[in-house]
């Protein structure tokens, strides 16, 4: 079921990709730093980090809903930060996002029916009967069902509003779908259905996912690939599978012992992360991670490590591998 | 939450720290009229004076004041009679040269003598184009006046031509261009009072706070809050000073008419003018018979100017109609409310002929008749070739009164005459614009006397004078006038100006509506207040029991 | 899989129609207007409110036509009248039947609150609603120019107006709006502001909205609450301005009658101690606010599906 | 936040050379003659005034010559007064005016809230009625009649107070209830929407369920997120309350700057209207400087700083 690397063309390619900020004080926060990476039709990528290192503003930079600092975003061969306006529209329809928080990405003033129609209006797509069939079948799709069409979001529990959200990023059947976190606001439960309905409808519709996610525990399940980054920097970046068995940055390994483990007799133990993660605003020289990291040398200071492959399929950041 | 209650806190410190300072003195007075066994007139000057230099001041928001501070070679007895000021006699044999003794106890407020020179001085200031005095003009009777301040340059020889001249240290000589038969009154007037010549070359600024000021009249100035209170102080080194009663005189600046009558009821006032009364304060006071309500008549008649460039108000009868068909009687009583009489002349009451009172012998010039009224304005009509009037624009300046006195002519003609006008009103300085340049059809406006005689309304009305806003022309009317400015025998005068103001009412470039009167409100405990037809109520000779 | 999967398969079977049910919602279902006035009618206030708007508006219509008299008749016999079975709300100082007078004013009165408060809805909508969803230089360069707006002597701009449009009502209603759309647009802005930072925002974004859409479907439904307060504020206080006019001489010409003119004409009459004069346009005008606060609230409260029981 | 100020200050200079630009236009383009006078007017004469204070030279050279003037702070001379420059008015007036309007705008926005709060929390019991009904008469009632009403009975009637003036803080109470009636009310209004708003929220329902305590708490937090529509009304409201009210001002014969504007305006006293055009702009570009500063204070949303989540 997982094969390491599609043959085929990446599906979009992301190329040193920089978000900054400019905080009051004249100063930047350097938000994302210099990602590159591809994804391939069809397949999850999982993005993993520490809340405030940079992950959902790297998935909300790719689709553009930020502009970028520096950096291209190739999808179907076109960076698509040199779009016009307009045929930035036309791109929507391909990409889309399901935000983390489904209480606060529905507007409360919209029944569910809007809310879903919403995208067939802008695009003008679905009118009439057409619109409200086309809602109906999506709420299907996401396990709701045409009672629930004229109810307000604040009507629903968690885990149904982020089905909502779902049928909503699926009504124009995109290629490409963000997941910011869907499932970290919703209770263990309601995280397997909704991690479950993402899964049953990439199979049933084709849909490639960049899905973010604070911690490791969901997203390898989900996702082929896994990409890990600490303050605004790629750290790792291997196949689910390799990730999990093999990880290589201290933090990566240090993010999968976070990773509550059932069977009593697991021999991993947990490590600790020292003290806080530090400002955006002032990164630490060289490596970003080495203020909390166990294997810190005077190396580490000095030199930012270089991003590469130490196994095939194998990238990582850090100067414990030559 | 800390936040926020910061920012309340640090409001309520600025707020008590303002509480300090926006106060600007001690505080008030008791209620009664008396302070500390002190007489204190207190009363309400309406607006803040723009100056209270005799020279340059204009209108009675300055002159209320400064003529209770300051004094002219002549003045006015309570009777209304020209009456020795500073100077104690004069002669004239032509009327064109007069020679004024002045008295020799005149002082101004800080000791020293009033002298001629100090006259000399203050009338060659208000000339002085550079001084830009707006009254300047109320001194182009004498010789040279006009033509120094008209000058751009050689202003020291213009100065020098001008006829006043101080012979010596009490004796003034004046040269006029032409006989003026109302000149000694005018020496009453503001503009020719004095000014202390060594202050005002040693401090320019002398007449700007009360801290310098020096006066040569009943009063002088003791306190100048601006914008809340002046107060004046009896002048001790005044001539008459054993016949002035008051202690203090206190004229605070209230705008409000109302807010000044209910200080009047709650004591904080024992005397107060027409100005600081609500129109239908005025009309109960007077139904009532207050005791404390005094009115008398005034120099001054409201009126309307027709401009006669417009088609029909170009024709006489088309006016005539309009001034036959309007009830004056109910105008007064409804509106106006202060016992005004009805005008159905111009000139108004209390100017004296060769015997008996102008307007006496005048009578009544217009007889409002309604038929009549409609038969003039059918034949108007007709000459001009119209059918009807064609809706017109009333104007007037905003003021409540103006209103319903515009909302009730127009009534009167709609239903007395069938003529469409609306009402258009705007501020006081748009519609002298207006006036002046002719783009208005009816308009109300009003007249003051600026001197006791007739001529001080007709004169308004010859062709091309700067208030002839009808821009009314009559040859006949011209004519007359120019004989009444120069005759000598008083019986020929006056017949003329009798002549002129029937040509003026029957042409009626201007329809009359009523003569003003000038209520006033004080204590009964206050004697001694006098008011001149022409001038605001007098408190010079005011007691208080 | 592996040994240390916590998550067993079975968790990952689509959802069985035992734990759809537990989710259901009972409660009918209903279309949105329809629920608004639903909701709008269990709120006795703003009902109160309703009737006395549309009682108002209709005596606005027919009330000049009841008695026989016309707003701007005179009879000096007949001034002062208290009010009495001729005079059902006395005379004026001139004679005239005040009942007609009222509902003239009323007209006048209420045709200047709508439409200055359309107006300044409409311009500080979208001015405040680009302002703060553009933000940073635009939002900039626009608040500086409500500024500057702000800041020119208003007077001077009435009497402008005043002389370059004659008198009449239209100048009135523009000379209040010129500045009077400036606080509800900053309102908006302000609004706009912390709404924007919102998901659903960014998510309309996603779908390829654009700055109107946004606008139209998200930003300004999500203000309504402060902006309908703001709107019931906005026509007491033009009928106030158009008082204030009156009362410095701009307001509509004589002899028409506003309520605010027969305040400000009236205001010597309490001295003489004719109240009625006074107190009846005062009652009017403030029975108008009090229906259109309790309407505004109930709206608000009725199209706030948060309060939804 | 040095460049920043530094920035808004540059602004704040544009913005006041273009309120004086396009005040000192229209200023000049509306009719009426500051000189003209009833009666007689010589050439002589009228010419004499229009030199000395320089009318009779080009608009051009007049504008610029009162920008340099401006620079150093001098307002020029009143054309209506001999003894007093603009400078003289503003310095003497300014302080009471300040006076007046602070006490006004501390009382309506400690009243105000303390309404506004009381009615939101009591939704549609007896205190939401009560302080609405409170509020709905502070914005029924223009302020020319209240400030009449408080004389009648607070002064003539009862004596508690005296009638006008300005002498003591017994002086200053009459007023201040008047002219602070209608931004309390404004206030009340706003607070106790906002308030709903901020109730019906998830997390003041969270914060309720998590069972924090007492009414207190709540209040607290809902008024710290409640807060923000008033404090973007607050600027504008301060900057006309502390600029002063003619109104309110005439009526109890203040010696504030209130009536600067409107008497310059009506005299066509230009330096008098350009002077407290001028001013007023310099206190609103202040005061709005400040709102928005208390804003990112207030509400740390608003600043751009890194990622939302």
């Amino acid at each position: 079921m997982y094969t390491l690397i599609k043959k085929d063309e990446p599906f979009i390619s992301i190329h040193h990709l920089s978000k900054y900020y400019h905080s009051g004080k004249g100063r930047q926060v350097k938000a994302v730093n210099n990602l590159s990476f591809d994804i391939y039709p069809g397949e999850t990528v999982g993005l993993v980090g520490e809340s405030g290192c940079g992950k959902s503003t790297a998935g909300k930079t790719i689709l553009r809903l930020h502009e970028p600092t520096r950096g291209e975003v190739f999808y179907k061969g076109r960076n698509i930060f040199d779009l016009s306006r307009k045929s930035l529209v036309g791109l929507r329809k391909e990409m889309q996002i399901i935000f983390q928080d489904p209480y606060s990405s529905l507007n409360p003033r919209m029944t569910v029916e809007d809310l879903i129609g919403e995208p067939l209006d802008i695009h003008k797509t679905h009118k009439g009967k057409q619109r409200k069939d086309r809602i109906i079948q999506l709420l299907e799709l996401v396990g709701l069902n045409h009672d629930h069409l004229n109810r307000y979001p604040h009507e629903f529990s968690g885990g149904q509003r982020q089905r909502i959200g779902i049928a909503r990023a699926l009504a124009l059947n995109p290629k490409f779908i963000v997941c910011d976190e869907p499932i970290s606001a919703l209770d263990v439960s309601i995280q397997a259905q909704i991690v479950n309905l993402l899964k049953e409808l990439q199979e049933k519709l084709g849909l490639t996912y960049l899905f973010i996610a604070h911690d490791l525990s969901m997203v390898k399940y989900i996702s082929d690939r896994i990409l890990v980054m600490y303050l605004g920097h790629m750290v790792e970046l291997a196949s689910s599978e390799a990730l999990c068995n093999d990880p290589l940055h201290p933090y990566s390994q240090a993010l999968l012992s976070a990773v509550p483990v059932p069977e009593p007799h697991s021999k991993r133990e947990k490590i600790e992360l020292n003290g806080e993660i530090p400002s955006p605003i002032d990164p630490p020289s060289g490596c970003v991670f080495r203020t909390r990291c166990k294997h810190a040398a005077s190396i580490c200071t000095e030199k930012q490590p270089e991003w590469k492959e130490v196994k095939k399929g194998h990238f990582t950041a850090c100067h414990l591998y030559k | 939450m800390k936040k926020f209650s910061f920012i309340i806190v640090s409001m309520l410190v600025l707020a008590l720290f303002f509480t300090g300072c926006s106060f600007s003195g001690k505080t008030g007075s008791t209620q009664s009229g008396k302070n500390e066994g002190k007489k204190v007139l207190k009363t309400n000057n309406s607006s803040e004076p723009g100056t209270l230099h005799p020279g340059l001041a204009e209108g009675t928001h300055d002159s209320w004041v400064i003529n209770h501070i300051f004094e002219g070679l002549t003045t006015r007895s309570p009777e209304g009679k020209t009456v020795p000021g500073m100077a104690e006699s004069w002669e004239s044999k032509d009327g064109i040269t007069w020679i004024f003794h002045l008295k020799d106890n005149v002082k101004w407020s800080n000791g020293e003598p009033v002298t001629a020179d100090d006259f000399e001085y203050a009338w060659k200031y208000v000339l002085n184009p550079k001084s830009s005095s707006y009254y300047a003009f109320q001194l182009y009777y004498l010789k040279g006046a006009k033509e120094y301040n008209s000058a751009k340059d050689n202003l020291k020889a213009l100065e020098d031509a001008v006829g006043v001249k101080a012979l010596d240290d009490k004796t003034l000589k004046v040269e006029l261009t032409s006989p003026v038969p109302y000149f000694l009154e005018l020496t009453s007037f503001y503009t020719y009072y004095p000014v202390n010549k060594k202050l005002a070359e040693s401090n320019p600024d002398w007449y700007k706070s009360a801290d310098h000021f020096v006066s040569n009249g009943p009063f002088q100035l003791k306190e100048w809050k601006h914008k809340e209170i002046i107060k004046l102080a009896k002048n001790n080194y005044y001539y008459e000073k054993e016949n002035i009663h008051l202690d203090e005189v206190e004229l605070a600046i209230i705008t409000d008419s109302n807010t000044a009558w209910q200080m009047y009821q709650s004591g904080e006032f024992n005397l107060l003018p027409e100005k600081s009364l609500p129109p239908d304060i005025i009309g109960k006071l007077l139904t009532e018979k207050n005791p404390e309500f005094h009115t008398g008549p005034y120099l001054s008649t409201y009126y309307l100017d027709v401009n006669t460039d417009v088609k029909p108000f170009n024709n006489p009868k088309i006016r005539q109609a309009l001034s036959m068909a309007m009830d004056r009687k109910a105008i007064v009583t409804n509106i106006a409310q202060g016992g005004q009489p009805p005008a159905y002349s111009f000139i108004p009451p209390g100017i004296p002929d060769v015997s008996g009172d102008f307007q006496g012998n005048t009578g009544n010039l217009i007889k409002e008749d309604l038929a009549e009224a409609k038969r003039l304005l059918k034949e108007g009509l007709a000459e001009e070739g119209m059918s009807k009037v064609p809706s017109f624009n009333y104007l007037y300046n905003t003021d409540e009164k103006h209103k319903a006195i515009g909302e009730a002519l127009q009534e009167m003609w709609r239903k007395n005459l069938g003529i469409e006008m609306t009402l258009e009103n705007v501020e006081q300085q748009v519609k002298l614009d207006r006036q002046k340049t002719g783009d208005y059809v009816i308009s109300r406006a009003g007249w003051v006397g600026d001197y006791v005689d007739p001529m001080t309304f007709l004169d308004l009305f010859i062709t091309g004078a700067s208030y002839n806003d009808p821009n009314w022309s009559n040859k006949e009317y011209d004519t007359l006038i120019q004989f009444a400015q120069t005759a000598t025998d008083k019986k020929e005068r006056m017949n003329a100006l009798h002549k002129a103001e029937k040509i003026l009412v029957d042409e009626a470039p201007i329809i009359p509506i009523y003569f003003y009167t000038k209520p006033l409100v004080y204590k009964e405990s206050i004697t001694g207040v006098f008011t001149l037809i022409n001038d605001e109520p007098s408190f010079k000779y005011a007691d208080i029991k | 899989m592996e040994s240390n999967v916590h998550l067993t398969k079975d968790l990952f079977v689509p959802i069985q129609d035992h734990l759809k049910d537990v989710e259901k919602i009972n409660s009918p279902t209903v279309s949105f207007w329809r629920d608004v006035w639903r909701r709008l009618k269990e709120n006795k206030l703003a009902m109160a409110g309703l009737m006395v708007t549309l009682l108002l508006l209709l005596l606005a219509a027919i009330g000049p036509y009841l008695n026989g008299y016309s707003y701007y008749e005179q009879d000096f016999t007949q001034k002062n009248l208290t009010p009495n079975a001729e005079h059902w709300f006395g005379t004026d100082q001139a004679g005239r039947d005040i009942f007609t007078r009222a509902w003239y004013g009323a007209r006048i009165s209420l045709f200047i609150g709508f439409m200055a408060a359309m107006i300044d809805f409409i311009i500080g909508i979208f001015y405040g609603g680009i302002a703060g969803l553009k933000g940073g230089r635009a939002d900039n360069v626009m608040m500086r120019i409500s500024e500057i707006l702000y800041s020119i002597p208003y007077l001077l701009m009435v009497i402008l107006i005043m002389i370059v449009l004659e008198r009449g009502i239209w100048p009135i209603i523009i000379a209040m709006s010129i500045t009077g759309w400036i606080p509800m647009a900053r309102l908006v802005r302000g609004q706009v502001m912390q709404l924007k930072e919102q998901d659903f925002v960014q998510a309309a974004n996603a779908m390829g909205s654009n700055t109107l859409w946004v606008l139209r479907k998200h930003l300004v439904p999500n203000t309504m609450g402060p902006i309908l307060v703001n709107v019931t504020l906005t026509v007491p206080n033009a009928i106030f301005a158009e008082a204030t006019l009156s009362f410095l001489g701009l307001g509509i010409p004589a002899p028409e009658a506003s309520w605010g003119t027969m305040v400000s004409d009236a205001l010597g009459s309490i001295l003489i101690g004719n109240f009625y004069q006074l107190a009846i346009p005062a009652i009017l005008i403030s029975l108008t606010m009090f229906a259109f606060n309790v309407l505004g609230d109930g709206l608000r409260d009725a199209l706030d599906p948060k309060l939804r029981k | 936040m040095l460049k920043y100020i530094f920035k808004r200050f540059l602004w704040s200079i544009l913005t006041l050379w273009a309120v004086i630009t396009v005040t000192f236009m229209i200023m000049h383009f509306i009719p009426g003659d500051p000189f003209a006078r009833e009666g007689t007017m010589p050439e002589a004469v009228y010419k004499n005034l229009n030199e000395h204070y320089h009318l009779d030279q080009p608009l051009f050279i007049q504008y610029t010559r009162y920008l340099t003037s401006l620079i150093q702070f001098d307002f020029g001379p009143s054309l209506k007064s001999n003894t007093m420059t603009v400078n003289d008015f503003i310095k003497q007036g300014f302080p009471v005016s300040l006076h007046l309007g602070t006490q006004a705008i501390l009382l309506a926005v400690v009243l105000g809230m303390i309404l506004g709060v009381v009615a939101a929390y009591n939704r549609n019991k007896w205190q939401d009625y009560l302080s609405m009904i409170l509020a709905i008469v502070g914005i029924s009632v223009p302020s020319f009649i209240m400030a009449t009403f408080l004389i009648n009975f607070f002064a003539v009637k009862w004596g508690i107070f005296p009638v006008a003036t300005w002498k003591s803080w017994a002086h200053t109470v009459l007023p201040t209830i008047a002219l602070s009636m209608m931004p309390m009310a404004f206030i009340a209004r706003l607070m106790r929407s906002s308030m709903l708003e901020v109730l019906s929220q998830d997390y003041m329902i969270t914060a309720k369920a998590k069972g924090l305590k007492g009414k207190f708490i709540l209040i607290h937090y809902a008024i710290k997120n409640a807060i923000l529509p008033v404090v973007t009304v607050l600027g504008i409201l301060t900057a006309n309350l502390i600029t002063g009210s003619f109104i309110i001002e005439s009526i109890f014969g203040i010696p504030g700057i209130g009536e600067l504007f409107v008497k310059g305006i009506f005299n066509r006293d230009y330096p008098v209207i350009l002077g407290s055009t001028v001013f007023y702009s310099m206190i609103l570009i202040f005061l709005i400087f400040i709102i928005d500063i208390a804003y990112t204070w207030l509400d740390p949303r608003i600043k751009v700083i890194g990622e939302n989540n």
